[in-house]
């Protein structure tokens, strides 16, 4: 194995080693839980420790004062942020740092405003004119406990203060008990603005680190679901000692061996530095593969469970309610396959 | 609280029925309840148009006209739901209704019919049903809540799950094992409950549309007269399993699907992605599979009109709709792009709402016989395959 | 039940009964499989039976020598054709009189020629010039055993004799033993000219006398192999007691019970006499259902039988090969699906 | 005939590999040979092409070079099946290569090393697999054919079935049931037998490609010496059982999906169905799965090239690999409309084959553990689920 294998792998396990920080090691969900549809649907602390850990510049270069992490590394931390399903806004908050490839520490937590409409990926509607921005972002994670935004225009990226003057944030309640904003500005004037050459790149790095958190979460609520499978007897033994459920877990499974696959070779792909559009084509496929996985988890989920499936009370219904609520951010599969699609086209 | 007899509408020609059943919901439903309503509602909720049926003595068009009820066939019984679900009236607390008044009018003595039926009518009694156990889900049979004749009266321990809307519900009706030496389909009884008996606990537990839909109902040395049986001591499972041909057939009606897809039509209008031709490519899809639902349901109605018997195919109808319903909802996500996740509806427009249809898809392939044992059931039943 | 009802009942049954005199009642296929690519893929003899007891006619009113039957009783017809595979071209030379009206007898075996490229139900593209043609038709089923052929043109619908001069015709074998046929005329003289104001019906009901044919194949191959799943034994047990193939045979099943509701409901609409968009509209729902149907039908019938599935000896085979010769035929479900997003277009 | 050792190509750099192999096929592959068949070719049209490899000493890219073989990585044996798949090279008989020969080497003993693997390496012995049984398929230790000792001969009588191109064959390989007094794994064993020896019948049954690809193999009192077992007796189920790690990785490799999604977009263009929104979008789905399969199939070539062991989730990619090549080509069947049910190729273009490519999908899912038998395994091995 040459080095540079050895310490990636090395990399990789200790990113995942680190996130016991914030995630409880033995599943246990109550922080979670207790959070939903609170303030602002994450634990300000929480996210204090993860900047902390350096995780919000992990990837800017070192010389940034970044932690220099590649996909990789960056893929295996939400995945296991996915896992535990972790609510601070740790990929909108690291996706402001990689677009400006600033520190933003004194802008208080800082998320990215990126997206001008539903079902399209485009970020470029906004401009600034004499220094001061109009219009609006949507579909902002997380924005009620934010204090700026890195707002994504054809003129760079702004950072705007939430209580900045000409600025007005409407917020909505998501499923998983989080939310998403609206950020209106007219006249704003943001506290600094950088330049937008990093933003496409960026935003396909937060693509990718949103499919390895639905992977996460999809690969952790399918082994609830397979020992639910082993404990829960109906007439007269374990359901899954049933063929027919058998073979559907086996077709879960499948799924999620294809997502673990597409997503580490979409991480090689970025990290390797390939051409922008081989390396969206390969955020594109994984995103498509974590969706549609995430959404088949879901559904086999609840059925395999039964009427137990469809409880609030018990924990699988968290992984579902964050599963419809992540799949088509940062783009749903139709949006992917349509940009997939046009990156064939153009290769061929 | 009194109600009316309804006038015998048995022999007025379907399509005259149709109209007056439209023009009544639409004068009749009150104008302050919610109409189109994703979840349940409540008993607080929807007592006023339960009393307003009730009042015309429309509650009950699936008991004969003896009994109180409109004594109508299958056909103008669905026109009923056809047009009540046309102006989006919600429905009401009709376990009793649906459940226990077609099984009292079968097996109940004529004392439990005398007591019991009139008080469903005036909505004095609203009932829960106590089949399910946690351990006894697909596996109904395997009920563990005991009951113990004591003197004269029995004497409960135990616990129901799933209970729908059983935190509006002041009776039960349960299965309870009262004999465990034999096997476990020969010890159940049919028993019937006042929910105020001391013992009694009632649970809510709040579904994934966070709504206290169902319930859990713990039962600790509840003692109710002996007379509360229904039918033979042990002879509760048959009475239970005995489901009404045409209630089969209705639990399949494309109307959820239906709905859905028009729902489906209506976000991807919102949210622009209609026109995009692969959407519509998959929207066809669906509306072919809902159009042939509709056919074959029809084929069932059609064979209800004749008077003909309904097999055990016609789950057919119960697993395809309710799976259809279920790819609808999936699409519905798809094509709301970044409002997927929304606890409430886009605009406040109930229509525009993915993750609500989404949600409120999932238990219809779960209760009422899941979609795996309903397909083990034809298999044998109708396939002919072994065990 | 109204005497209507009662009469189109007994026409049903007795239609299917009178089936009799060409499928075997107890199943064997072996004329079916001796006739392969033999000749031109049929026995004239028996096709001359089915001309006998009327069935080219009988979509034609008694007052033009037809059986005057609907299309509950046509498809009754071709359900129990498809059953027995029977190869001989029925619905091509009922469509040749159905597109003329006229009784073709003098025109020996006539089958209908309309269709002037795949993937498209289009029969507009020739015209008649001076009592002549000039053009090709293509995907014409079972040419070479036709002494001529009823070709639709702009011009009307014109019987062209195989022999006659200008006239050429190449054919290829089909996977089901049967042929195609392409017609090439070099201003060849018709025998005769009949209006083509019934050729868009004419159509209609032969997609869906078709799409039952398909279901008749479809139904009859399902039960040979429901019947060795319940005969076949692996692992001590008949494989007919594997749950996870009992749930896809249901699954089968249901899509058997929607096609024949999508079939009949069809049937029902060209009976009562529905405007042409639903007519069309219904005829193109029942031809996907049916394809789609048939073509599920034939990869569970290779599954579950397993290697001898996918042996030529055994019988399954031969339903397997019609399936996928038929399932394109007078449109595939893809050709479908556009004409009724079409429709369903202009109604709204 | 004389056959040569391979020069040692083990520390090649594979890129340079890569070229070796890929310049080997074009100067060595018969000019008039077929090239991209769909169908297996028979010894007699494929025999110039297995000299030619064996000449260079290039048949056996899995033996070990003291045997004769190349030695190779798993690696570099993929890229000797790509680059000969891209020439299009025809498959050779290769039982005796890939299943017999690695068998030998590992359980063989010396005295059979010496006779039979210079004669697979010479093309003197082509070998035929005889497990199945008509009523051994997927239980494949339900073996019926048995072997008696009788002096210092083994006497066998029974039926094999299925044997790959076994009318090409001179000497087939059995499991045969040698104790019938214990369970069925037990008491069988391996068994070489020349198909010249008196008894033995070979009829080939046609599959559904009209191609006499299988035979039916009988043997009827057939004599074969004591040393023409493998093994110990009653230890062939051990032996059969054991595949190596790397063919189990080979048999998912998405070649065969990708040469059919290739198909698809040819025949797409030809059929001018290519462009309609409604296909590229199926055809990206099926591309993104055949991507994704590629990436997950790369992951396990990774571990090979590691040297780990390969567990019991491999079968993950033969499962998807075949039900792709199955979606891909009834995806072709749509898109040839009406030219779908065609017996030769389009244009005689065999890319342009939509019934040839859905038939030939079919048995992938069949033969080399059914998918529904691998899903079992999956289900118990890899997910932990009960019996």
């Amino acid at each position: 194995m040459p080095p540079q294998e050895d310490d990636a792998a090395e990399n990789v396990r200790m990113i995942r080693d680190s996130t016991r920080a914030v995630v409880a090691a033995d599943g246990d969900l109550s922080r979670i839980r207790a959070q939903r549809f609170q303030q602002s649907g994450f634990d300000p602390a929480i996210f204090a420790t993860m900047a902390e850990m350096g995780w919000l510049t992990l990837r800017l270069p070192e010389q940034a004062a970044g932690l220099g992490l590649g996909m990789a590394e960056y893929c295996a931390l939400t995945e296991e942020l996915g896992a535990g399903l972790v609510p601070e806004p740790l990929i909108g908050a690291a996706l402001a740092h990689r677009m400006t490839g600033a520190d933003l520490a004194e802008a208080g937590i800082c998320v990215a405003a990126w997206q001008d409409d539903a079902n399209s990926l485009g970020w470029r509607k906004l401009r600034i004119d004499g220094g001061r921005i109009t219009g609006t972002k949507r579909f902002i994670p997380d924005a009620t406990g934010a204090d700026s935004f890195a707002v994504a225009t054809a003129g760079g990226v702004a950072i705007v203060a939430k209580d900045a003057s000409g600025v007005r944030l409407d917020s909505e309640w998501t499923q998983d008990g989080c939310s998403l904003g609206t950020l209106d500005m007219t006249g704003a004037a943001p506290l600094a603005v950088h330049a937008a050459d990093a933003v496409d790149d960026a935003l396909d790095e937060a693509t990718l680190a949103t499919a390895s958190y639905l992977f996460g979460l999809s690969g952790r609520v399918f082994a609830m679901t397979i020992d639910y499978l082993k404990t829960r007897r109906q007439f007269g033994q374990p359901i899954g000692s049933f063929q027919a459920l058998q073979h559907r877990a086996t077709d879960v499974k499948i799924q999620l061996e294809l997502a673990r696959a597409s997503i580490a070779s979409a991480a090689a792909t970025l990290d390797a530095g390939a051409a922008r559009a081989a390396r969206s084509a390969a955020v594109s496929r994984a995103k498509c593969r974590a969706n549609d996985t995430a959404l088949l988890v879901a559904r086999e989920t609840i059925q395999m469970h039964g009427a137990i499936g469809f409880t609030d009370e018990y924990d699988a219904g968290l992984f579902v309610r964050k599963a419809m609520t992540l799949c088509n951010r940062f783009g749903s599969s139709a949006v992917h396959r349509r940009r997939f699609a046009a990156l064939l086209k153009e290769a061929a | 609280m009194t109600f009316a007899p309804s006038e015998d509408l048995r022999d007025m020609p379907d399509d005259e029925f149709r109209m007056l059943v439209r023009r009544f919901a639409e004068e009749n439903y009150p104008k302050d309840m919610p109409r189109h309503s994703q979840r349940r509602l409540h008993w607080r909720e929807v007592k006023p148009w339960y009393l307003a049926l009730s009042r015309r003595g429309w509650l009950c068009p699936n008991w004969p006209r003896e009994h109180g009820g409109m004594g109508l066939s299958a056909a103008k019984q669905l026109i009923m739901i056809e047009e009540f679900g046309r102006h989006g009236c919600a429905r009401v607390n009709d376990i009793g209704i649906v459940m226990l008044g077609p099984l009292l009018i079968h097996h109940g003595s004529e004392q439990q019919k005398a007591h019991f039926l009139p008080k469903i009518l005036s909505g004095e009694h609203i009932w829960a049903q106590g089949y399910s156990e946690p351990n006894a889900g697909s596996d109904l049979a395997a009920v563990r809540t005991e009951a113990v004749l004591d003197g004269d009266e029995w004497v409960i321990n135990g616990q129901k799950t799933w209970a729908t809307l059983g935190n509006d519900a002041n009776w039960i009706f349960i299965l309870a094992r009262t004999d465990k030496t034999v096997k476990k389909q020969a010890g159940i009884s049919f028993l019937l409950v006042p929910m105020d008996a001391p013992g009694v606990t009632v649970r809510p537990i709040e579904n994934l549309e966070l709504f206290d839909e169902f319930s859990e109902i713990f039962f600790d040395n509840v003692r109710i007269p002996k007379g509360n049986l229904v039918g033979e001591v042990n002879g509760g499972w048959t009475i239970a399993k005995a489901l009404l041909g045409h209630e089969r057939v209705f639990i399949g009606a494309p109307r959820l699907s239906a709905n859905a897809l028009a729902q489906l039509r209506a976000l991807a209008e919102r949210t622009g992605v209609a026109g995009d031709p692969a959407f519509e490519d998959r929207f066809v899809r669906l509306k072919l599979d809902l159009d042939d639902l509709a056919a074959l349901f029809e084929s069932y109605v059609e064979k209800l009109r004749r008077g003909e018997t309904i097999g055990a195919d016609v789950s057919i109808l119960k697993i395809f709709q309710s799976e259809l319903f279920q790819r609808i909802s999936e699409e519905m996500l798809q094509v709301a792009g970044e409002t997927a996740g929304l606890r409430e509806p886009l605009d406040g427009d109930a229509r525009l709402h993915a993750a609500g249809a989404y949600l409120m898809a999932r238990p219809t392939t779960i209760f009422g016989g899941s979609s795996e044992i309903m397909r083990n059931v034809l298999a044998k039943a109708v396939l002919g395959l072994p065990n």
